[in-house]
C-alpha cells in the first residue's frame, strides 16, 4: 500500500496503462505543455512524448469525436474534458457516436475509449460550470459511468476503465483531487465495475451515494452515531451498471435509505436508485426512500447560495430524520 | 467468371449500385424495407471513383446516403439488400438499417445518421493512421449541406493542425433535403474554406468516373505521402428525391431532366462500348442483373434477427444497466 | 369543436399567435419553402413571408443560439427541430444558455422560447433517430417540458407554450400527427402546464404515461377491462412542472401503478414519477410501482426487434400483472 | 463633478477597468471573490475603443473575461465589484459571479463561460435587430481560442447568409490558456476565415484605444448601414494569468515585459497628459481612485442575497420541477 492523492492515483492509473499498452493515448486541453488544468496529468507529456500526450485545440465535439473514431479502429484513447461541463458541447459524439457504433454495426466495431474530467460542483464556480453530467449519460445504453470516492477505486477503476472494450465515462471530483488514502501496490491491481462499496457499515438506516458527497454521508453517519442512529454508507462506485444487489441487501438490513448526491432531483442517477429500491425491496422498505441533492435551480455564485443548493451534512441529517420518524 | 478490371470493373460497380438501389425502392414501395431511404442514383460516380484510388485497408465514411460507398468498397448486394430488408444475413444483422451500413473487413465503417458527426470520427480514424504509421488513408464523403455544421470546422482544424492522412470528399448535390445551396451557404464553394484550414482542395463537375479516380486518387496520395488532408468538393447531382418520402417538388423536371442526360453512368457504358463491345457490355449488365436479382432473392429468403443480439450489441460481456 | 388532426392543431395555434403576436416567428429545417418536414408548417411561409419562417442551414447549435439571443430582446421563437434527436448537437445551447440565462443575469433577461419537434420512435428509423429526449431534458431546471397526446392538448398547451416567458421544450410525436380529434373554437382556449388529464376512470391500477404510449394505454386498459381489471390512465401532458397532486390523487383511488413511456429505463422521467409516488404516496402503495419503457439498448432497425424495444399492450398487461399479483 | 468627453474619456474607462481589476485581484486573494477571476489587464483599450463606436442602445456580449465590456459598456464600479463579492448589490444579485456578468439596461448581455457558445447568442439580437428594423447592432468579442469551435463558424455562416448587423471582434491574445495560437490554428490569421464566408474583415495590433474606436467603427457602421457583419480581429496580449490560479508557466517573463511596455494604457495616458497637462490626468486618475475605493467600500458592506430569489429567477411565477 502507498499513500497517494486521488490526483496522483489516477496519474498513476494512466501512466501504468499507457506503459503496457502502445495504443493507450491521452488528448484533451492542456493536457501536456501546461501538465493539465487540475494537475492530473502532471509529467506525462516529458514521460510519453507529444505523440502520446496530446494537448488539444477547443473543440470538445471535434477532438471526442476525433478519439472515437481511433477506437474503433483499435486505439484506446483517454480523452480529458477540462471538466465534464465541457462536454455539454460533445453531447452528441458520447450519445449517438460513441454509445451507437457497437449496435449500428450489428457488432462489428466497438469503441474502447474513456471520457474522464471533474465533475459536479466545485467552488463558486457558478450555474454553466457546476454541473453533474452523469445524470444525462448514466440514462444511455452503450455507455457505462462510474465515480470513484477514494484514491483506490479511482486508481483501480480507471484501470478498468481504460482495459474496457466500451466507452467509459469517468466521473471524478476537484473537490476530491487532494484527498489522500492508500493505494495497493499490486499494479494487477483492478476494480470491477458494477460492484458497490459498504462504506461504513450500520443498522438503521442506508445512506447510498457516490463520488464526492460519500464524504459528506461518512460525515454525516459520525454525526448520527452520536444520536444513536447507526448508519449504513453505501458508495456505488459504479452508476451504469449498478450493484442491485447491493442495494437490496443494504434495504434489507436497515428498511430506510436516503439516496445522496450531486445533480438536480429531476429523474437521474437518483431516481434511478430509488426505483431499483422500491421496485426490488418493497416489501423491505418502512419508509419512502428520501433524496438529497442540487436544489432544483441553476447553481447560483454567491458562496452561502450555492452551500444551500449543495447536499450537505444538516440535509442528510433531516433526511434521516424524515425516513427514521415512524421508527 | 472472371471480375473484370480497370475502367470495365468501375463501370459495372456503378451499374451494380445504380440497379440495387433501382430494386431497393421497388422493395421499399413493397414494404420489405422500413424507415428512411436514401437513395445515391447519379452520384455513383464519386463512390466508385474514390474506391479506385484506395487501398483496400483505407478507411471510409459517409453519411446515410451510404450504399453506393458500401458497394464500392466490395460489400456483396446480398448484404446490403438484407441490412435493408432487416434481416440477420445483413451486413450489421439487420441493426443498422440503411442508413447505418457497416463493413469492418471492407473497411467501410459506416453511414451515419446525423449530419457533420462523422467528419470527426473519420478525422480519428486518420490519426489512428498516422499514430500508427501504418500508412493508411482515410477518405470521408458528406453533403454540401453538412458545411455549416460546426463539425465540419472541427474536424478540418483538427486534421489540418495535426496533418492527418484524409480526404475529405464534399458531394456537393445542390441541395440539402429541399434545401439548395444558396439557402445554406453565403459562399458557394465549398473549398473557399480550404483556403483558411492551410490545406489543399480540389473542386470538379463530376462527369466521368475515371476523372474522379484520378483527382481524388491525387488527394489520396498526397495524404498517404506527406500525411496532408485534402478538401475536394464534387459538383453532382441526385436523380431522386432526398429519400423515399421525398416528393421532389423544390426542383422543376427540367432541372432533373437536364442532369440525368448527363448521366455519368451512361457516359461510362458508352465509353466503354466503345472501349469494348455493346455484346461485352451487355454481358457485364446480364451479371449485374442475376447479381441483384440473387441478391433480393438471398434477403428475401433470410431469416430475421433474434432478441439474443440485442445485449451483446450493445456491450461487450454480461449487460451494464 | 372542430375535428382536426394533432398536425393541423399544432399550425392552428402557431398560427393564432403569430396573427397575435408580430414579435412570434418560427424557425428550422425546411419548415418554409418544403413546407415542413411533416408537413405541420404547410402554408405558413406563404402566409407570413421570410422574414416570419424562416428555413434554417444545418446547423441546429447555431439557430438554435440565434433564436436564444433573439429572445433574450423580446422576440418570441418558435425552434422546429426537424426531429429532437437533433438537438443533440444543440444541446449545450439548450442546457447552457435557454435554461440559465434569467438565473445568470440575476432575473434582469428572460427568454421566451419554443422548441418543438416530434420526439420519440418512428417506424425502423433505427437507433440515431429514435431518441426520446424529454428524458436528458426534463432533469435541467429552468426548461418547462411537455408532451401532448391528443390534438386538443396539441393546440391548447402550444398556444401556452408560445405565451409562456421561459424555455418549453415541445415534444410531439411523429406517428401521432394524424390522429384526429376535437378541438376547441374558443381561440381564447389554453391548456396550462403542470396539469394532468385523467384520460381514462379506473378503480384497479393506474397506467401513467403521456404523448404517443397514452393511446398504448388506452388500449391495455380496454383489454384489462376485459379481464375485470378497472385501469385509470393518466396521462401527464406536462412533464416539468409535474402534477405531483394528479399522482397522489390516482394512486390513492389504485393503490397500484405502472408507468409507460418511450425512452430508456435508466433515470429520467419514468424513474422521477415513481421516485414522486413512492414518496408522496407510499402508505396507499400495495404493490411497486412498474415501468414499461423501452429496453435498456440502442434502437434496432429490424421491425420486429423495434416492436420488442418499444413498449406494446403486451407489456402493459404484464406489468399490470405484476403490480396486481397480490389483489 | 463633469463627466470628462472624448478622449479623456476613453482614458478614464481604460484606467477605471485596470484599476477595479487590480482591487479584485488583491480582494481574491484575500478570499473576498471566490471561483474563476479572469481578468482583462492589458486588453482594455479593445472595450473600450469599441464601446465609443457604439450606440447606447446596441448589444454587446462576451466570455467569462467580461468586467471589460461591462464597465466600458457603463456599468458601475459598484455594481461589479459587488457582484464579483457575490453581493445582493452585485449587477445580478451576486448569482452569476466574475464569468456572468450582465447589466440589461446598459445593454451588456453577459459573460458566458462555455467557449464560443455565446457567439450564436449574439448573432440572435443582430437578428432581432433585423427583424424589428431598429438599426440595432450587436458586438460579440471572444478569445482566438474559439475559433476551432463550431459554434464560431455557425454564427459566421448565420450572421453572413441571412446579412446581420454584427460586428465579431476576435481578442486575439495569442494564447487560450497556456496553449499557444500555433497549437491552436492551422491558420493563424483568424481574418482568415472571413473569405469563406464572405464577410469582410479587419486585423490590427491594438496600441491605440483611439484607433480601436475607428476601426470597429467603420465596421460597426457597416453594420447598420448596410447590414453587413464583420470579422475584426484584435492583436492584443493579457498581463495576467489566463485565471487567478494560472502561474501562466507557458510564457517567459521577457516576453510578457516586452508586451507591457506597449500597453495601449500607458500610452493613452501619455498622450493625454501631452493634450491635456499632467495634472488634468492625475485628477482624472484620482477621481478613478476615489470611485474603485467607494466600489469596494461598497460590495463590503452590501448584504448576501438569500434564499427567495433562487426560484425566481429559475422560472417567472409558480415554481415548474
Ligand atoms: C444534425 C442533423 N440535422 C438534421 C438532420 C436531418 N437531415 C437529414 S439529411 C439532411 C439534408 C442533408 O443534405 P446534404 O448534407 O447536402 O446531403 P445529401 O442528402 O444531399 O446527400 C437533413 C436536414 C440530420 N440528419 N442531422
Ligand atoms: C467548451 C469549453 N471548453 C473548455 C473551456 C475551458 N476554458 C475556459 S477559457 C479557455 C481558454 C480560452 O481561450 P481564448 O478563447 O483565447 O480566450 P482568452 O481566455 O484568451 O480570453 C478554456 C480552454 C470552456 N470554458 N468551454
Ligand atoms: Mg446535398
Ligand atoms: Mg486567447
Amino acid at each position: 500500500m502507498t499513500k497517494m492523492r486521488v490526483r496522483e492515483a489516477l496519474r498513476a492509473a494512466m501512466i501504468e496503462e499507457m506503459d503496457r499498452d502502445p495504443s493507450v493515448f491521452l488528448l484533451g486541453e492542456e493536457v501536456g505543455h501546461y501538465q493539465g488544468a487540475y494537475k492530473v496529468t502532471e509529467g506525462m507529456l516529458a514521460k510519453f512524448g507529444a505523440t502520446r500526450v496530446i494537448d488539444t485545440p477547443i473543440a470538445e465535439s471535434g477532438f471526442a469525436g476525433l478519439a472515437i473514431g481511433a477506437a474503433m479502429v483499435g486505439l484506446r484513447p483517454i480523452v480529458e474534458f477540462m471538466t465534464w461541463n465541457f462536454s455539454s458541447v460533445a453531447f452528441d459524439q458520447i450519445v449517438n457516436s460513441a454509445a451507437k457504433i457497437r449496435q449500428m454495426s450489428g457488432g462489428q466495431l466497438h469503441v474502447p475509449i474513456v471520457f474522464r474530467a471533474p465533475n459536479g460542483s466545485a467552488r463558486q464556480v457558478g450555474s454553466q460550470h457546476s454541473h453533474a453530467m452523469e445524470h444525462f449519460y448514466a440514462h444511455v445504453p452503450g455507455l457505462k459511468c462510474v465515480a470513484p470516492a477514494t484514491p483506490a477505486d479511482a486508481y483501480g477503476m480507471l484501470k478498468t476503465a481504460i482495459r474496457d472494450d466500451d466507452p467509459v465515462l469517468f466521473f471524478e471530483s476537484e473537490t476530491l483531487y487532494s484527498l489522500s488514502g492508500e493505494v495497493p501496490d499490486d499494479p494487477a491491481f483492478t476494480v470491477p465495475f458494477g460492484q458497490a462499496r459498504v462504506a461504513r457499515e450500520g443498522a438503521d438506516v442506508s445512506l447510498i451515494s457516490y463520488s464526492r458527497v460519500v464524504h459528506t454521508c461518512l460525515e454525516a453517519a459520525d454525526a448520527l452515531a452520536k444520536q444513536g442512529i447507526d448508519a449504513e454508507v453505501i458508495d456505488l462506485r459504479s452508476l451504469r451498471p449498478l450493484d442491485e444487489a447491493a442495494l437490496v441487501a443494504t434495504v434489507s438490513r436497515t428498511h430506510r435509505a436516503v439516496v445522496v448526491h450531486e445533480g438536480w432531483p429531476y429523474g437521474g442517477v437518483g431516481a434511478e436508485i430509488v426505483d431499483r429500491v422500491q421496485r426490488l425491496a418493497f416489501d423491505q422498505l418502512d419508509a419512502p426512500v428520501e433524496r438529497v441533492c442540487f436544489l432544483d435551480v441553476p447553481m447560483p455564485y454567491n458562496a452561502a447560495l450555492e452551500r444551500l443548493v449543495i447536499p450537505q451534512v444538516d440535509r442528510v441529517l433531516e433526511a434521516v430524520k424524515t425516513v427514521t420518524y415512524a421508527r | 467468371m472472371t471480375q473484370p478490371t480497370g475502367f470495365a470493373a468501375l463501370y459495372r460497380k456503378m451499374q451494380l449500385i445504380r440497379r440495387v438501389e433501382e430494386e431497393c425502392a421497388r422493395a421499399y414501395a413493397q414494404g420489405k424495407i422500413g424507415g428512411f431511404l436514401h437513395l445515391y442514383i447519379g452520384q455513383e460516380a464519386i463512390a466508385v471513383g474514390a474506391d479506385a484510388a484506395l487501398a483496400p485497408t483505407d478507411y471510409a465514411f459517409t453519411t446515410y446516403r451510404d450504399h453506393g460507398v458500401a458497394l464500392a468498397r466490395g460489400m456483396s448486394a446480398r448484404a446490403l439488400v438484407a441490412e435493408l430488408f432487416g434481416k440477420a444475413t445483413g451486413a450489421c444483422q439487420g441493426l443498422g438499417g440503411s442508413m447505418h451500413v457497416f463493413d469492418a473487413e471492407r473497411r467501410m465503417l459506416g453511414g451515419y445518421g446525423i449530419v457533420g458527426a462523422h467528419l470527426p470520427l473519420a478525422t480519428g480514424t486518420a490519426f489512428a493512421s498516422k499514430y500508427r504509421g501504418d500508412g493508411g488513408v482515410t477518405i470521408c464523403f458528406f453533403g454540401e449541406g453538412s458545411v455549416p455544421m460546426g463539425e465540419f470546422h472541427e474536424a478540418l482544424t483538427l486534421a489540418s493542425l495535426w496533418k492527418l492522412p484524409i480526404v475529405f470528399v464534399c458531394e456537393n448535390n445542390g441541395y440539402a433535403m429541399g434545401t439548395p445551396i444558396e439557402r445554406v451557404l453565403p459562399v458557394h464553394e465549398v473549398t473557399s474554406h480550404a483556403v483558411s484550414y492551410g490545406i489543399p482542395c480540389d473542386r470538379f463537375e463530376v462527369e466521368c468516373v475515371r476523372e474522379v479516380q484520378t483527382r481524388i486518387g491525387a488527394a489520396i496520395e498526397r495524404a498517404r505521402a506527406e500525411s496532408v488532408p485534402t478538401l475536394v468538393e464534387c459538383l453532382t447531382y441526385r436523380f431522386r428525391g432526398h429519400s423515399m418520402s421525398d416528393p421532389g417538388k423544390y426542383r422543376t423536371n427540367e432541372e432533373v431532366e437536364a442532369h440525368k442526360r448527363k448521366d455519368p453512368l451512361v457516359r461510362a457504358r458508352a465509353e466503354l462500348v466503345a472501349e469494348l463491345s455493346e455484346a461485352a457490355v451487355a454481358a457485364l449488365d446480364a451479371e449485374v442483373e442475376a447479381e441483384v436479382a440473387d441478391a433480393v432473392a438471398f434477403a428475401d429468403a433470410s431469416p430475421e434477427p433474434t432478441a439474443d443480439i440485442l445485449e451483446p450489441t450493445t456491450y461487450k460481456g454480461p449487460f451494464a444497466r
